[in-house]
């Protein structure tokens, strides 16, 4: 059984069961429904607002995005399964878009390929790049975080003042309280930075200890090649 | 020196701190840190720090003290890696291990933050690729949201203005004030030709009875500077019969080619 | 021969002119590079808008939009035909959005049927208040306007961008054009703002204390040398 089938099954059963009445008729089906309230969406939503917008299980809206997100990335099906295949709209090449769960909600994003053309339209939300000190004391805030000003300055070696008001300006860090020993303001990452990195939570960073070996590989600065 | 070394500038163009630099040196220099000559680190910062000022450019402050540090750190690894491995006796050169090792201990941090700083700036760079859908709602929706309950008058909202608008913090940092650190000033190059002038006149002096007139301890420093440089133009030459013996200065110079227009030109400053 | 053959054909012969070698190997091709931009335009793009972005002439862009409308509406296709239609995505059922050319401009809404179960989500978790951050925000635009949201974000420090969205959604904030400067979108307040605050005119706000800063001394973020 593959997971588009199983889909179905269940969505069968919330039929038999009454609780896709408000899709009765509806073209497309809840499918459709929770495609239409992705619509409207402006920012990740999770799977239980989307489950209680369009009055599914959050188990059921799970399947459903699933089966979104393949829609949308497009794939060919094999001949016997054709006609099962075109009636449930499936079977195509990709779209402009995909659906992607990203800072713990999901959202719909232009494709990447596209995105020199899009770019011609949404000026806005471009953004500048960062600087390399501002990208190390991003890098330094969201591994360390909840870390204070002084403590970033003490692993990067400078003052990190200005740096880190432009990071909070582009809502890239935030205040999280203060330090209940110093009273020093502490700074963590927000979700548009989650958002901006295409990751779901901070767990997804890449790991640091690889970057950084025991003491026995201190060698290696005397040999490195760039830095 | 630094001419036929340009990435050292390209290097400190951008560079963004004592570690960032300190490794890059010792990449560029693929040395032994016992083998990095402190003497050329500086040259090469104060060639590059001239150049900025022949380029009109205001030279930071926090450059250079920056580069006080990375100094200071070089000096203390330097020393470090000077002790012979296994043969640690006293608690000094303990202490100098341990602060070997707390310093390799956070150039490793800074450098696994640098590289993680390189993925994540790419990430960001790729994800940029991706727009989000962010349109404005549809008017029909726009027109069911509850209507706005708005209590606040114009004064309320003024206030919330003031409040938004004064800055969060001051503008300028606090600085320390070096207005008490200068009692008069005294030029280097002055003294030089003082002492210059002296000299020509009667060779050699001690340095005791260069500095007799001295009417303040700057005075003092000034004239040990301006000898110190005129002995690196070759123009005096030093004699101590004993440690701590009173210094004789020789005036070596042709006396008609020495001027003190041509001491090197760091000392121009006035002290 | 029927529309949607018709429209290939065409989009073959824009293949063979050449014309269509910016997407020479984009999944999806000319298609969905409309439809990447079609679902992140803001304000509806017209046909010239889209034709000129994607590199197409006007009559490829509008068969296109025809294609992607009656894509998104869904239909079902006549056994003979079902092989060659899956393979170009046609097929399927109706979607939850559709394609709608809405006063010379095209953008995709969510369906219709759908307005219902949409407009219960919009309405979940709306508030009749205005957040603290938004009161503020508006109270700078009101002060400062015509001010960009990179100035605003200077100014309180934070990034307002989904603040500035919601104030605009509420009527209370407008576009006024760009910075000639920067090309930033600049916001000002609305009538119905003056409406709500009781007052004629933003000149009939109380005055402020004089030493404030104004925008001069607020570094735009992104010309600032840092970043």
């Amino acid at each position: 059984m593959n997971p588009s089938q199983e889909t179905h099954q269940q969505w069968a059963e919330w039929d038999d069961a009454g609780h896709g009445s408000a899709f009765d008729g509806l073209p497309g089906g809840a499918k459709a429904a929770l495609e239409a309230v992705l619509m409207v969406v402006d920012e990740p939503a999770t799977e239980e607002e989307l489950a209680a917008g369009v009055g599914l299980t959050v188990e059921a809206v799970r399947s459903l995005l699933a089966e979104l997100q393949r829609d949308y990335n497009g794939y060919t099906v094999k001949a016997p399964e054709v006609e099962s295949a075109s009636s449930a709209g499936i079977g195509s090449s990709p779209r402009g878009f995909e659906l992607r769960n990203i800072a713990g909600g999901w959202r719909i994003y232009s494709r990447a390929e596209f995105a020199e053309i899009v770019g011609k339209y949404v000026l806005e939300g471009q953004t500048a790049r960062l600087t390399q000190a501002a990208l190390e004391t991003l890098a330094v805030i969201a591994y360390r975080q909840p870390v204070s000003r002084a403590r970033v300055s003490a692993i990067r070696g400078v003052n990190v003042d200005s740096v880190v008001r432009t990071l909070a300006q582009r809502g890239l860090i935030e205040d999280s309280g203060t330090d209940p020993e110093s009273g020093a303001i502490l700074y963590r990452t927000t979700s548009y930075f989650l958002e901006r990195m295409g990751i779901g939570s901070v767990g997804e960073l890449p790991q640091l200890s690889p970057h950084l070996p025991g003491l026995d590989g201190i060698a290696e600065f005397y040999d490195a090649e760039t830095m | 020196m630094a001419e036929s070394k340009p990435g050292f500038e390209v290097r400190l163009a951008n560079f963004t701190g004592p570690f960032d630099l300190l490794l890059g040196l010792i990449a560029k220099h693929q040395l032994d840190i016992t083998e990095v000559a402190i003497a050329t680190v500086t040259d090469e910062f104060i060639k590059y720090i001239r150049k900025l000022q022949q380029l009109g450019e205001e030279w930071a402050l926090d450059e250079a003290s920056e580069f006080l540090v990375i100094a200071a750190t070089l000096l203390d690894l330097k020393a470090a890696r000077l002790l012979p491995a296994g043969e640690v006796e006293d608690d000094e050169d303990i202490a100098l291990l341990e602060a070997r090792d707390l310093l390799f201990a956070r150039l490793l941090q800074y450098k696994a933050f640098k590289q993680v700083a390189g993925i994540m700036g790419e990430t960001l760079h790729q994800e940029g690729r991706r727009f989000p859908r962010q349109v404005a709602l549809e008017e029909h929706f726009a027109a069911m949201l509850p209507e706005l309950v708005w209590k606040h008058t114009p004064q309320q909202f003024a206030a919330l203005a003031e409040a938004a608008l004064r800055p969060k913090t001051p503008a300028e940092p606090p600085r320390v004030a070096l207005g008490h650190l200068h009692g008069s000033n005294v030029s280097v190059k002055e003294q030089a030709e003082v002492l210059g002038r002296r000299l020509q006149q009667e060779s050699p002096l001690t340095f005791r009875s260069l500095i007799a007139d001295a009417e303040s301890t700057l005075v003092v420093v000034a004239r040990f500077l301006a000898l110190l440089e005129l002995f690196r133009d070759r123009a005096v030459s030093f004699d101590q019969l004993s440690p701590l013996a009173d210094l004789a200065i020789h005036w070596t110079a042709d006396r008609r080619d020495w001027s003190a227009e041509n001491l090197s030109e760091e000392f121009e400053e006035q002290l």
